[in-house]
């Protein structure tokens, strides 16, 4: 651990919040496309967190702020372990439970702030945030543990590292289909897109978690969910799509599935909680304890796929 | 320094603590203090001892690594509760007798966690029973001590019986010789395993037998329940690490049928443990009394901890093993600060809680970061043992029994969240408005337990040097350490380095957050309400049905008290008929019954 | 040594006595069961010839081991209810005193038409102490079912006596292998249900809880644990070395005592009176005591016959204060009670968990021999049952003592404010010697050595060979 | 209300500006009938999100605050309590000429006619009501007039407080009791 890792980690922070704060912005325009308009700015997000960054702020005691901080160190700490096409910032730390588990950290400290705002609307949506990361985790951690098992290590940088050199048959989510489709779908879910994204619906309880923020703390919501974005595409694409064996092939990828997830959640509806809980353990949860038993004893796309 | 010294000056303390409580109840209770810090010191002492054989009439005991282990964990928890004892003295119907009992439940706890053969274990479990017995009902509910009992007597009788049978068998009732003369009995061996740990399973609340923890933990007095929780539930766990050590239940079912390597008796237990995990998770998520609350995610741990130890292996059993102190100690700590609050407040229902964090922030803060460990976050302890757990599951491929632990370990971020939401943080209703925090002595066991998860969260190699102990004892392949970092085969941890890095994350947006304008503070109920004035603290508290999409979705009936309930009034219905036929006030009917026992007899008798 | 008989004599003179100095009546009781209890200490084993007749025409009293642990358990107890109950004998140390006359007689002779004699007298007595309760309706039925079985048991000596040409029971013991199972079976039935009746087995235990349920503090333990334990006692005596018995015979005494034992249990697990619960806990016991007796483990019967006498004695004794002193034994409208009378509870608590079978009290070490010796005969299932049937008993005592321990409503922490009115439940005197009776049963159940010395004098009791736990076992390979 | 022409600002809070007028969000308060012309305004045809614009979900993380129409004395108090939960910069827009003197309600007991005696108004738009080219091209003013510093209501509604509040209360009346019913 030497004054280097510090400042790599502060790069890949760095470029992770401008990369995926840009990707965001060009998926607003996407987004807008879709929908027969023109669209902001590509550089909209940026102006946005730095506006949101500008205001002045209230807050509703210490709670209200140290959740908020202590989310987005949370977030950052987990950015920081992430490893970008073969690059990390601390070697060794990239364990796949390390990287679920201290995204957690972040969750959880937003929670509290929202909750601490006194706000109904926040506690709601919070319970409803953490019903939905029991929906799509469940399946997800499943099909990551079948990974494990099948690869004989958690190292994220690893599991990558053994998709690469067989081109697209290689990737995680072709040898094991059902895997991919569960990780693909749980990714709605990690990102709180559309249709589980009942957590934030702005109309119905006035953003959830998000209701009492203004200024600062809002800006820091922006930065934390850009973070957020980051990690578990990232670990999506490493886990399944074969990470990247450069940084340029590991942004394109990124920006497709990203790109990809958006424009899929543009065309949905939302689920009640309830219902994505439903739906969650009907069909990705039994997808992925069939490609579990299939990887654990058949042996089918450990090796070879073909 | 022998073990029999240590005994009898324990039990010679506590008889001076109850002597002294006699006279003045409080002084006593300071005594229950006194008493448990010196069961800590003396059992650190004894950890030079370690091999030590000593026997005293009835009893004889072995000095060993994982009794001390457990022992010492045991003791921390009983220590560290006894700071509340007393301030709940005036609460208590029988203040002398809660702290005799106290002490005499820990003393029988380390009495068995140390007992060479079968009829020591056993008297000292029962002891720990009985004794925990009578402090439940100084508790709020008479009904839930029942409940314990039954539950309790049902697991020791059973293993009474495997015990007799071993004896039976071997001729001896030495614990680490008695099983071997199970060797080349599968039957017999199947049965000794079943019963020996339906103890266990009763006592750490697995699935069927998990009825009694939410009562007992929910009504015990709020000093025992950490006890209770921290502490007690573990005894199951040292059964179940008998039944996989001395018993080796490996070697007994190396021919049975497996599945991914574990044999199927053994597998069935860990689906139990599977079964009590999601169990527990769903009616946590449920609860409204935090207490119950936390008494249901005891049932869930207790799932992990029995899993890990079972497993047998490098990885999981250390992660079981480590799991036992995490728990204990977020468990214990979590249910102090619940204490507290009921201490301050009066109630622990959720529901009429709330905004506990502007008027105690230092208890707020120990329940957070011992919510933080029970949840399984970085960087604090419970992190270390369910990642270790985790990785051992995926490393035998035990698919099904994972995904339990998955879904216990997400679903614990919804029941953990459910207090600190409901009770710390929310509106403040006006009727707390004077609620004060937790005074100087209550606030040091609440730093103790804290100091303690953060040490083993951040280096957990402090347990893990004992458990490597025990795994050499037990004749297993050890946890390896390299520096800070756990080095496993299928992943690598170096937690001191999580927290660097999460430090360094946290002073970055530290800065920024610095570095912008100054917020200005507004009042609690200055929130946005759709423009609505609402002036009722109450009103905007979300509390009550927390998860309620959620709830609904698993609102289905919950059997398995109805279970014991029906028994129960089977039973009841038998007697009843047995009391009508055969002592009716009628001699006549008497009369008749001689007749048809004369005539039975006979006619048996002839044929 | 002394003749065993004034272990019968004394107290029917004494008795004679008190009938004439009325109004010394129960010092004379007093001193009847003092110097009975001191003499008991005092015997030795052996054959006591009476009337100079030899047996087995003459009539003999035999002392064995056995019979020494009845005598002095049975006589010691008796001291014990008298000195806690003198104020409520009253005008009944006459009976008393031919109760316990009778008692003794039946346990010492060897003499099945002596023990017919004997047993009427001390049914006598004892039809006239259940009508204490002034509830002549249950003494009737006491009168008829026990002159039933008293007629049983007389017709199945005299059947007995034509097949033998003998009443001893030495001589009958081993005249009778000789004889045919099916010459046997009348007889032995006939003597069985005799015997039954008074041993509480539980078709024909009818007349039990009408009687128990209204006796008094003197009267119920001297039921419960004097006239049962000595029922007890002659059952053994009468059964495992007097009378053989064939498989099938055995087998349907075994499971009309297992019957008795899990009926009686399950019974006692319904009730809310604490006598009632109490009686139908007795019952049970006994059905599980003779199914000790049946399957030939005479050391944990003996054992579990104190633990259960001892504890009935305390808890038939504090249950008749209760009524006593609150009208009611509803455990329910009791709720609280030891919260004033600690002591007292506190040697109820002891007693009521000797007899669920709590470690370091008798009624464990019972459990623990019951345990060895069923699976040392290879039979698997009855410990089982005997476990089963210990939740369940664990179960209703429990129950029983929350209830008693700790006033207040489900929901709400228990207080002394929520207890029933303050009473004091037994004198000092009695609290003292149920606490005394309470240790006895710790220091007997912790040193274990020294209580099989006790009871064995290093002889198997009544043959039993069947292996019994010393502490030296469970040291193993020390 | 009077708009201050001289730009005093520093660097910082200029390039401030700059971010705030590129990026408004905002919170509506869809009392009277304008609401009606936002759905186009926002959707594909005119298309708002092209200046950075775009709803938000409450007056915490808005900038402006769009009142669309007449506003009753009850709902004039809820337009204050939100107006004073928003973080400062925040700008009010308002709508049609209920807004500037009452329009058809100018003789109503229950409305109010000026906006502006009871919040800084910092752009009307005029008509009854103001077509979406209308919005659009008074949305693009709000954003020049930020840019240069010229949209102060917030710091006119700091600064003239008492005033604003004695017209509050004239208006709107003392409420004695506190709770849910009588506000």
């Amino acid at each position: 651990m030497t004054v280097m890792n510090f400042v790599y980690g502060f790069i890949i922070l760095l470029a992770a919040f401008i990369f995926q704060t840009t990707i965001t912005g060009f998926n607003r325009k996407v987004t807008a496309r879709i929908q027969k308009r023109y669209g902001p700015r590509w550089y909209q997000q940026f102006l946005d967190i730095f506006k949101a960054l500008r205001k002045s702020s209230i807050t509703h005691g210490w709670i209200f702020d140290f959740g908020v901080i202590m989310a987005l160190g949370g977030i950052m700490a987990t950015v920081i372990f992430i490893p970008v096409a073969g690059f990390e910032a601390f070697p060794n730390m990239d364990n796949v439970y390390i990287i679920s588990y201290l995204l957690a950290i972040g969750m959880l400290g937003m929670a509290m702030s929202a909750a601490g705002s006194g706000n109904p609307w926040a506690s709601i949506g919070v319970s409803r945030a953490l019903t939905n990361m029991l929906a799509y985790d469940i399946p997800l951690m499943i099909v990551i543990f079948t990974l494990i098992f099948a690869f004989d290590t958690a190292s994220v940088s690893e599991i990558a590292a053994m998709q690469q050199g067989m081109g697209i048959l290689g990737w995680n989510a072709i040898r094991m289909p059902l895997g991919g489709i569960v990780a693909f779908i749980a990714l709605f879910g990690m990102l709180g897109k559309k249709p589980f994204d009942s957590f934030i619906a702005p109309a119905e309880i006035a953003s959830g978690p998000m209701v009492e923020y203004g200024g600062k703390h809002l800006g820091f919501m922006f930065i934390l969910h850009e973070l957020m974005t980051f990690i578990e595409v990232s670990l999506i694409l490493n886990l399944f799509f074969g990470g990247g064996s450069s940084i340029l092939v590991y942004a394109i990828k990124y920006a497709i599935l990203y790109t990809l997830v958006n424009i899929i959640s543009q065309v949905m509806p939302r689920y009640k909680i309830d219902q994505a809980v439903k739906f969650f353990y009907r069909v990705p949860l039994v997808f992925a304890i069939i490609q579990g038993l299939v990887v654990i004893f058949l042996g089918w796309g450990v090796s070879v796929w073909f | 320094m022998t073990f029999i010294t240590v005994l009898i000056t324990l039990l010679a303390l506590s008889v001076v603590t109850y002597l002294v409580s006699l006279i003045n109840n409080k002084l006593g209770a300071y005594f229950t203090i006194v008493t448990s810090l010196v069961t800590l010191l003396l059992l650190f002492l004894l950890k030079n001892s370690i091999g030590q054989l000593a026997s005293i009439s009835l009893f004889t005991f072995k000095l060993t690594t994982v009794g001390w282990y457990f022992s010492m964990v045991m003791v921390v928890v009983y220590f560290t509760s006894a700071f509340l004892n007393p301030f709940w003295m005036k609460k208590m119907i029988y203040p002398a007798a809660y702290n005799l009992f106290y002490l005499v439940s820990l003393i029988g706890t380390i009495g068995m966690f140390f007992a060479r053969d079968f009829i020591t274990l056993f008297i000292f479990w029962e002891t720990v029973v009985w004794t925990s017995t009578f402090i439940i009902q100084m508790g709020k509910s008479r009904k839930s001590s029942y409940v314990y009992y039954v539950v309790s007597a049902i697991g020791s009788m059973v293993t009474l019986f495997a015990m007799m049978l071993v004896y039976q068998v071997s001729g001896t009732l030495e614990i680490s010789v008695a099983f071997n003369a199970l060797t080349g009995q599968p039957v017999l061996a199947l049965i000794v395993f079943f019963t020996f740990l339906l103890a266990g399973l009763s006592k750490i609340g697995i699935f069927p037998f998990h009825v009694w923890l939410p009562m007992a933990h929910g009504s015990a007095p709020h000093t025992f329940s950490p006890v209770l929780s921290g502490g007690l539930v573990k005894m199951g766990a040292f059964i179940a690490y008998i039944s996989v050590s001395a018993f080796a239940a490996y070697e007994a079912f190396s021919s049975s049928f497996t599945i991914m390597g574990i044999p199927a008796p053994i597998y069935i237990i860990m689906v139990l443990g599977a079964i009590s995990i999601v169990v527990g998770t769903v009616m946590a998520i449920r609860q409204d009394d935090a207490k119950k609350l936390l008494a249901y995610s005891s049932v869930a741990n207790g799932g992990y901890i029995l899993i890990g130890i079972l497993l047998f292996d490098q990885l999981a059993f250390a992660g079981g093993m480590l799991h036992l102190v995490s728990h204990a100690i977020a468990s214990a700590t979590a249910f102090i600060t619940i204490a507290i609050v009921a201490h301050r407040t009066g109630t622990t229902k959720m529901s009429k809680l709330g905004g506990m964090i502007h008027k105690m922030p230092i208890t707020y803060t120990v329940y957070l970061i011992a919510i933080i460990s029970m949840a399984g976050i970085p960087p604090m302890g419970g992190f270390v043992s369910k990642w270790l757990i985790l990785q051992g599951l995926a490393d035998h491929g035990l698919l099904f029994i994972a995904a339990a632990a998955f879904f216990g370990s997400i679903g614990s971020f919804m029941y953990v969240f459910r207090p600190l939401s409901a009770v710390f943080l929310g509106q403040l209703a006006p009727k707390h408005e004077n609620v004060k925090e937790a005074s100087i002595m209550m606030q040091i066991p609440m730093y103790l337990l804290t100091i303690a998860t953060l040490l083993i969260g951040v280096f957990p190699k402090i347990i893990l040097k004992v458990i490597a102990g025990i795994q050499a004892e037990a004749g297993i392949q050890e946890i390896v350490m390299v520096g800070n970092t756990i080095v496993v085969a299928n992943g690598v941890l170096d937690t001191f380095r999580v927290f660097v890095v999460f430090g360094y994350g946290f002073l970055i947006a530290l800065v920024i957050f610095i570095l912008r304008r100054k917020s200005r503070r507004v009042t609690l109920m200055d929130t946005y309400t759709s423009a609505e004035f609402v002036h009722t603290p109450e009103l905007l508290h979300y509390s009550s049905n927390f998860y309620a999409p959620f709830e609904r979705l698993t609102k289905k009936p919950y059997p398995v008290l109805n279970l014991y309930e029906k028994v129960s009034i089977k039973i009841k219905e038998i007697g009843h008929m047995a009391e009508s036929l055969f002592s009716s006030p009628k001699p006549a009917v008497t009369i008749f019954w001689i007749i048809i026992v004369f005539a039975i007899f006979f006619l048996g008798g002839v044929l | 040594m002394n003749n065993p008989v004034l272990l019968i004599i004394i107290p029917l003179l004494l008795a004679f006595v008190s009938v004439i100095i009325k109004k010394a009546g129960k010092w004379i009781l007093l001193l009847g069961v003092l110097i009975n209890t001191v003499l008991a200490f005092f015997i030795t084993t052996g054959e006591t010839i009476i009337g100079g007749f030899l047996p087995p025409a003459g009539i003999n009293l035999v002392v064995t081991q056995f019979t020494l642990v009845g005598v002095i358990l049975i006589n010691s107890l008796m001291l014990l209810t008298i000195i806690m109950s003198i104020d409520l004998v009253g005008k009944y140390s006459v009976i008393l005193l031919t109760a316990l006359a009778g008692i003794n007689g039946m346990l010492l002779t060897g003499d099945l038409f002596n023990l017919f004699i004997f047993m009427e007298i001390t049914v006598i007595a004892a039809y006239i102490l259940s009508a204490q309760a002034k509830k002549y309706h249950h003494t009737i039925t006491y009168l008829i079912i026990g002159s039933v079985g008293s007629t049983f048991y007389l017709l199945g000596i005299i059947l007995l006596y034509h097949l033998t040409g003998s009443l001893n029971m030495a001589d009958v013991a081993a005249k009778l292998p000789l004889l045919t199972t099916k010459e046997l079976l009348v007889p032995i039935l006939l003597i069985f249900i005799g015997i039954g009746v008074e041993v509480k087995l539980l078709p024909v235990s009818g007349w039990v809880k009408g009687v128990y349920a209204h006796a008094n503090r003197l009267i119920a333990p001297l039921f419960a644990s004097i006239i049962a334990g000595t029922a007890l006692f002659v059952f053994g005596k009468l059964f495992v070395s007097v009378l053989p018995l064939s498989d099938t015979l055995t087998m349907l005494i075994l499971v009309m005592s297992v019957m008795t034992f899990v009926f009686g249990e399950f019974a006692a697990f319904k009730q809310k009176q604490v006598k009632e619960i109490l009686l139908f806990s007795s019952i049970g016991q006994a059905g599980l005591i003779t199914a000790l007796f049946i399957s030939g483990l005479v050391y944990a019967a003996v054992i579990l016959i104190i633990s259960n006498v001892v504890s009935k004695l305390i808890m038939f004794t504090i249950a008749g204060a209760f009524t006593e002193k609150y009208q009611t034994d509803n455990y329910h409208s009791l709720s609280g009670v030891f919260v004033h009378n600690k002591i007292t509870g506190i040697a109820f608590t002891i007693a009521a968990l000797s007899m669920t079978g709590i470690p370091l009290l008798i009624g464990f070490y019972a459990k623990l021999n019951i345990l060895i010796g069923f699976f040392h005969a290879g039979n698997y299932v009855l410990p089982v049952i005997v476990l089963l049937m210990t939740i369940v008993e664990g179960a209703y005592i429990i129950k029983l003592l929350l209830a008693l321990w700790a006033p207040g409503k489900e929901g709400q922490v228990s207080l002394e404010s929520f207890a029933v009115e303050k009473k004091q439940l037994l004198s000092v005197k009695n609290t003292a010697i149920c606490l005394i009776v309470a240790l006895v049963l710790i220091v007997g159940g912790t040193l274990i050595d020294t209580t099989s010395k006790i009871v064995t004098n290093g002889q198997p009791l009544l043959g039993d060979e069947s292996p019994y736990f010393i502490i030296s076992q469970s040291k193993g390979g020390e | 209300m009077v708009l201050e022409n001289q730009d005093n600002r520093n660097l910082w809070e200029k390039i401030g500006d700059y971010f705030s007028a590129n990026s408004i969000w905002m919170k509506w308060y869809c009392t009277g009938c304008g609401a009606i012309e936002l759905p186009p305004t926002m959707t594909s045809r005119f298309d708002m999100e092209r200046l950075g614009m775009g709803p938000m979900a409450t007056p915490r993380q808005a900038d402006v605050m769009l009142i669309t129409g007449y506003l009753s004395t009850k709902t004039l108090r809820r337009v204050i309590y939100s107006y004073e939960q928003m973080q400062d910069p925040k700008y009010i827009v308002a709508f049609g000429s209920c807004t500037i003197n009452g329009g058809v309600y100018y003789d109503s007991y229950a409305t109010i006619n000026q906006l502006d005696k009871y919040i800084p108004v910092d752009l009307y738009i005029a008509g009854c009501m103001p077509r979406p080219e209308a919005v659009m091209n008074a949305f693009a003013d709000l954003i020049s007039m930020i840019k240069k510093g010229q949209a102060n209501g917030w710091r006119h509604y700091q600064e003239n407080y008492e005033w604003y509040k004695k017209n509050q209360l004239d208006s709107l009346e003392e409420v004695i009791i506190h709770d849910e019913f009588h506000e």
